[in-house]
């Protein structure tokens, strides 16, 4: 038992009980919460994997920027407690068992390939943000450029949507 | 040190428990949490392999899926508040009509 | 031009769309213009097209312009081809479509569907263009049906007539019946030949390599032809499928002149000129195409007889002349039955044309019993109605006798079938003649001579203005020297025309020996000339000697005279032995079974079934967007588990698809 | 034991560094409340604090007692557990920020159970963008303040708070990208290395490598957004409309009180030195002392302003009216001379002593000018706190990075 398995096992249990929260929770903000501690865990789980960059990026976009603007939004509705109405009996069926479908077949997926990438132990060793950068620049230009479109077009549909159409 | 599989096991349970949440809860922005949960155990996965692998295609996928996942967040909330606006209510089993 | 034939039927089409679509707004002299010119445009180019073909001397000219149809071994492409059959075809299309343009300008113009007229007309000329310039049976084929349309189009003009409609119908539907023939002889070619170009056809070592023989190798020649010739049959009024043509006296004069006496009732004769080598391949055929044209011939003259409507009895003749024509291709003497054709286009054209003018001059009246005496009020019209009248009695030097002459020699020469065959046929030709010359004169006499029979107040005769006599004299020339063309040796000529047409035909020409007919020429003439003379005298002793007598005669042969005038009731046979029942079938099986029960059965099964799905799959779609997550996830677990657990020994499972 | 020790002497140097630094840190925010209230006294033209001891030197400590002893009420109908975690959250993170900042050049002049001590906690090599992501979180301590009080002015404040900070954390990230292009590193260690042989204006060493000055491009633009956006950031005047008493009462905190309040207002103070610090590391050289290296007795600086500081001290306070007064002030004054005197004497100290004295002394003046901003600007209106976010500084900043990357190529770094 040393001290990383030791950190990982405590960072997933956040991550795991995070999760269980925001289904156990009544309330979005409470959700929006313990989502967060989701979030910053698997930054944690990123900082023990050695990639420091998307740590730091989960935490700053997903911690700083959409968490904060689905608490806003929450906020800005004044959002209550969610009721709980039962009208697809269909999900009050099929929900467990199809969750713990797609559990298993990854799970099963994952314990039945006996490739050697999956006993690779990850070494805490820093991807260098250079190289990232290097790669993301140069080989993943065009999706990169893309994705600036991609937001803009997002930002574009969002003023549309949420504006009052002045009459 | 960890060996990738665990990584792999708790991503999947993170997915498995964001499609519970998908199903189970009945807020427009609770489910939309639960699917950022579940593009975050993808990125989980995406972060092992590409550690395993020691390539870092991995980790620009993961960026590349925040951003994705940025502009979903705007666009999508933009649609809650006018869901919120015009029905009065966050609840989805009471926005089943396409039209207001 | 030769180079750009296919401008040559697109004039028309393009003057066709112009004032179908827009000529609706139009004032009529801007039709006219657009009509007239662009018809006029294509004689230009037609004309200069001949030019170039004699420049580049004899030959076939054929051009590829695209492929229309292309599947497997079979092309039927856009090709456009040229050689003298097609020279005389186009010229004659061309030349007296356009003058019959003119014509309508003036006849027309108080008409309604000024512009739906002039558009059908123009679409017609695009067709019958095609049909003459297309150098494979699918593209003829193409214009025998378009032209079959704007005739039905143009025989129904006034659909307001029921009348009208009926013969439009009737046209159509009898027509139909002739090109099912048709196709079915183009199908057993392909199946023969693997091909439906004529130069392919035609020159196919297979072709060659059948000998001549009764049946046609086996038939399928024989098969072959007589199916291209019920088609011909249909086209041209042939028995038995000739009860269309007088009915189609419905339509406007001119329709009548162009289409249903100058151009398109020659496409048969066409056709089976076109395919001459198939048909001398098959003597059987032969002879059934010049026994039907005998038969014809006489059959129609002899109902022509007691006809009062001038139309019809113009329409009748038409037939009887087509049945000449056909005698002629029957007896081999293709170039004397396009001869013919083409001294008929212009006799006859110029017949109805007058025909029209009279009636235009009596505000019309149709009907010769309520005429009479108009010679000295209409000359021009009756000047030249006169030309055309001993044009097609056969007086010599008019364009009629020669073409006729010819034939007859021909027929009288005709070896097919034994000689005595050809006998027979001469005999009936003449005897065709000879009541030819009659009623025709009998029209003369009755419209123009005598006393005048109608009602002064009523009716103001005038005569016609110059855009409809321009026309009628241009043609009376033509009829006039037309047939100088073929004047035979002793007229000082020699048989221009054969001469001219024989790289087509070649050695089909079986018209006995140059010795005999040099022998046979000078009496047949004399013959054919003094039976003309003695219809024409009959005639005139009838009606205007003694008027009475006609009635007389009349009453004393009461049944013949009543089945002429019936046309020997084939109408009502036909009603009985194929309409009725067929439409009895239709009504009981095709409609309240098949229709009723099967297709409809079919399609509103179709529907209600589409209904039950929708109402069964309806339920998925509750609106309920927890219900779609969990479609949503069912899907994803569909594609998680193809991706994973696909049974195959290759790729790895997840890393492996990583990689 | 001590082999124990020795073991986990890394653990428990931290440990120990941690709260060292918690304990500074507390003091340093205590005495800046009372900095802050005599220097806006005195813009004010007043006298501020001067009863709890001489000058007021106590009444920072006379507020925290006031803090910890005033009864501690809950709103009804508050989120209980948000309105306890909001303080915590923003304390905790206010506090984690200080932990990345290194605060000198070289190693403690002795070793400590072997090991070599830093000053500064934690060195990652992300530095700032850790800070950066501490920073961002931290909206959510005022932003569930104001939700979980369940009333409407702390509602509206949260609102406020998290719709500026997210604003404007984009034009602040987005300065720094000049910076960070320049030093081609995260590491604040490397930024500070980067500015020190930087070839600044005519070549010259010292103050004119500093990367406002020097680089491929001065980041004077950079510098102007970072510290404006920070200001923001922070919610301090002229940007604090999250607690803008005139029209939202408190905001965000009406409904706290007593110490959780205090976590709030630490938190505030915490934040402000974090950002100051970050302005000097990033454009003002950090610990670079801003004359040329060559210059070797500007190292006695320290000691000439801690003497004669030290004297008035001494003979300030001996002419005070209050006993107590003309018995601590003339301490002071010996405390702060025999530090002088000690630097004098021992060099290895003293060259140890330069790059924290000269970092410390940026802080303050960033400090000072945060103070001073808050004595003289008027509060914004929301509106125009809003465009001046969006239309002004992140335009500008943008403008920047791509000035800087041009700078860049063009000039070959």
């Amino acid at each position: 038992m040393n001290a990383p398995l030791l950190v990982f096992f405590v960072l997933a249990a956040l991550a795991v009980g995070g999760a269980v929260n925001l289904i156990l929770q009544k309330h979005p903000i409470h959700s929006a919460l313990s989502l967060i501690v989701v979030m910053v865990s698997l930054a944690g789980l990123y900082l023990l994997m050695g990639a420091e960059f998307v740590a730091a990026v989960q935490i700053i976009v997903y911690g700083g920027a959409i968490m904060v603007l689905f608490v806003f939004v929450i906020m800005l509705l004044n959002a209550g407690i969610e009721e709980h109405t039962n009208f697809s009996k269909l999900a009050g069926f099929a929900g467990i068992p199809l969750a713990l479908a797609v559990t298993g077949f990854i799970a099963a997926a994952v314990a039945r390939s006996n490739d050697a990438v999956l006993s690779v132990s990850q070494t805490g060793a820093v991807a260098p943000t250079k190289e990232l950068s290097t790669l993301l620049f140069r080989e993943f230009v065009y999706p990169f450029e893309l994705t600036s479109f991609l937001i803009l077009i997002a930002i574009l549909g969002a003023i549309v949507l949420a504006q009052r159409e002045h009459s | 040190m960890i060996p990738t599989s665990y990584y792999l096991v708790l991503s999947a349970i993170l997915f498995g428990l964001g499609v519970v949440a998908f199903i189970f809860k009945r807020n427009v922005i609770t489910i939309f949490m639960s699917i950022e949960l579940m593009l975050n155990a993808v990125n989980l996965a995406f972060v092992a392999f590409s550690r395993a692998l020691g390539q870092l295609d991995g980790q620009v996928f993961v960026l590349f899926v925040i951003v994705v996942a940025a502009a979903e967040a705007a666009v999508g909330l933009g649609i809650v508040i006018l869901i919120a606006r015009n029905r009065q209510s966050l609840n989805v089993e009471r926005v089943d009509l396409l039209k207001l | 031009m030769l180079d750009y034939l296919w401008i040559i039927p697109l004039l028309p089409l393009l003057g066709s769309a112009t004032n179908g679509l827009l000529g609706g707004k139009w004032p009529k002299n801007i039709v006219n213009l657009v009509a007239v010119g662009s018809t006029g445009l294509s004689f230009a180019c037609a004309l200069e097209a001949v030019r170039e073909f004699f420049g580049k001397g004899q030959g076939l000219v054929h051009k590829e312009f695209f492929d229309w149809i292309v599947a497997g071994n079979f092309r039927a492409g856009f090709d456009l081809q040229m050689d003298q059959l097609t020279v005389v075809m186009l010229l004659v299309v061309t030349g007296v479509g356009w003058l019959i343009h003119i014509y309508s300008m003036g006849y027309m113009a108080h008409e309604g569907g000024y512009y739906r007229f002039f558009s059908y007309l123009n679409l017609f000329m695009f067709f019958m263009l095609i049909l003459i310039l297309g150098a494979n049976y699918v593209l003829l084929f193409v214009g025998w049906e378009g032209v079959g349309l704007c005739s039905y189009l143009l025989i129904g003009f006034y659909f307001l007539r029921k009348s009208a409609a009926d013969a439009g119908k009737k046209a159509f539907i009898v027509n139909r019946i002739g090109d099912f023939g048709f196709m079915l002889g183009m199908f057993l070619l392909f199946r023969a030949f693997h091909t439906l170009d004529f130069q392919a056809i035609f020159t196919s070592p297979t072709l060659q390599g059948w000998p001549v023989e009764l049946s046609g190798h086996l038939g399928t020649l024989t098969f072959a032809c007589l199916l291209l010739f019920m088609g011909a049959c249909g086209k041209s009024a042939q028995l038995p499928l000739y009860v269309w043509l007088p009915d189609a006296m419905e339509g406007p004069t001119p329709v009548s002149a162009l289409i249903h006496a100058a151009t398109m009732v020659t496409a048969g004769v066409y056709v089976v000129a076109r395919s001459h080598i198939l048909f001398t391949h098959a003597p059987t055929a032969m002879l059934v195409v010049a026994i039907v044209g005998c038969a014809t011939a006489f059959f129609a003259a002899t109902i022509g007889l007691v006809q009062t409507d001038i139309k019809k009895v113009l329409a009748y003749s038409t037939v009887s002349q087509l049945g000449y024509m056909f005698l002629a291709c029957g007896v081999g003497a293709f170039s004397a039955g396009i001869f013919h054709l083409m001294t008929h286009a212009f006799f006859k054209a110029l017949l109805f044309l007058a025909a029209g003018s009279v009636i235009h001059a009596m505000g019309g009246e149709q009907d010769m019993r309520h005429m009479g005496g108009l010679s000295k009020r209409i000359k021009w019209t009756y000047r030249t109605m006169l030309t055309a009248t001993l044009a097609i009695a056969g007086i010599p030097p008019l364009a009629g006798f020669f073409s006729k002459d010819s034939i007859l020699l021909s027929a009288f020469q005709s070896e097919n079938g034994g000689a005595n065959v050809g006998r027979v046929l001469y005999g009936f030709g003449l005897l065709t003649a000879l009541l030819t010359a009659f009623y025709m004169f009998r029209l003369i006499f009755l419209t123009f001579f005598g006393e005048q029979r109608y009602d002064e107040h009523h009716v103001h005769v005038h005569e016609s203005p110059w855009t409809m006599l321009g026309p009628l004299v241009i043609l009376a020339v033509l009829s006039v020297i037309g047939g100088w063309l073929a004047a035979p040796s002793f007229f000082g000529g020699s048989d221009l025309f054969a001469n001219f047409l024989a790289p087509v035909f070649g050695g089909a020409e079986s018209a006995g020996t140059e010795a005999a007919a040099r022998a046979l020429e000078i009496p047949m003439a004399v013959v054919a000339v003094v039976t003309a003379l003695i219809g024409i005298f009959v005639a005139f002793w009838l009606y205007l000697r003694q008027p009475g007598k006609p009635e007389a005669l009349a009453k004393s042969m009461h049944g013949v005279y009543t089945t002429l005038l019936n046309k020997y009731y084939v109408d009502e046979l036909y009603a009985a032995v194929v309409v009725q029942p067929l439409v009895w079938l239709s009504t009981n099986v095709l409609w309240k079974v098949a229709d009723v029960g099967a297709i409809d059965g079919a399609v509103n099964g179709i529907a209600s079934g589409a209904t039950a799905i929708g109402d069964a799959s309806r339920h998925t779609q509750s609106g309920n967007t927890r219900s779609y997550a969990v479609w949503v996830v069912v899907g994803a677990i569909v594609v998680i588990a193809v991706i994973f657990f696909w049974p195959t020994t290759t790729a790895k499972p997840v890393i492996g698809m990583v990689r | 034991m001590t082999s124990f020790l020795y073991a986990n002497a890394f653990l428990i140097i931290t440990l120990v560094k941690i709260v060292l630094m918690l304990v500074i840190l507390l003091t340093v925010n205590a005495y800046l409340t009372w900095f802050e209230r005599k220097l806006v006294a005195h813009i004010q033209s007043r006298w501020g604090p001067h009863r709890v001891g001489p000058h007021g030197l106590l009444q920072p400590l006379a507020d925290g007692a006031k803090f910890l002893l005033k009864e501690d009420p809950t709103p009804a109908g508050v989120d209980r557990f948000v309105y306890f975690l909001a303080p915590l959250l923003s304390l905790g993170l206010a506090m984690t920020s200080i932990a990345i900042i290194p605060f000198g050049p070289d190693p403690l002049p002795w070793l400590i159970l072997g090991q070599k001590v830093y000053l500064g906690i934690a060195d990652l090599n992300i530095g700032i963008l850790g800070l950066f992501a501490i920073t961002a979180l931290g909206v959510y301590g005022i932003a569930l303040a104001g939700w979980s009080s369940n009333s409407k002015y702390p509602l509206m404040g949260g609102l406020r708070s998290s719709a500026q900070m997210i604003s404007y954390e984009l034009a602040m990230t987005m300065s720094v990208v000049g910076v960070l292009l320049t030093a081609g590193s995260f590491s604040l260690r490397d930024i500070i290395d980067a500015q020190k042989n930087a070839h600044g204006i005519f070549g010259w060493q010292g103050i004119f490598s500093w990367s406002i000055f020097a680089g491929p491009l001065p980041q004077i633009l950079g510098f102007f957004c970072f510290y404006v956006a920070a200001i923001a950031e922070t919610n301090r005047a002229p940007f604090d409309l999250p607690e803008a008493e005139s029209e939202l009462v408190a905001g965000f905190h009406t409904e706290y009180a007593s110490f959780k309040f205090a976590m709030f207002f630490i938190a505030e103070y915490t934040s402000m030195i974090t950002v100051s610090c970050l302005c000097s590391i990033l454009f003002f050289g950090g610990w670079l002392s801003p004359f040329p290296p060559s210059w070797t007795f500007t190292f006695y600086l320290p000691s000439l302003i801690l003497i004669p500081s030290g004297l008035w001290v001494i003979w300030d306070g001996l002419r005070y009216e209050t006993i107590w007064g003309r018995l601590i002030l003339p301490g002071i004054g010996a405390a702060l001379v025999a530090i002088g005197a000690a630097l004098i004497l021992l060099p290895a100290l003293n060259n140890f002593i330069q790059g924290p004295f000269w970092l410390l002394s940026k802080i303050f003046v960033f400090l000072f000018v945060y103070v001073w901003m808050r004595g003289t600007l008027p509060r914004f209106r929301y509106d125009q706190l809003m465009s001046f976010g969006w239309k002004l500084l992140l335009p500008v900043s943008l403008v920047n990075v791509v000035l800087t990357a041009g700078a860049i190529l063009w000039r070959g770094y």
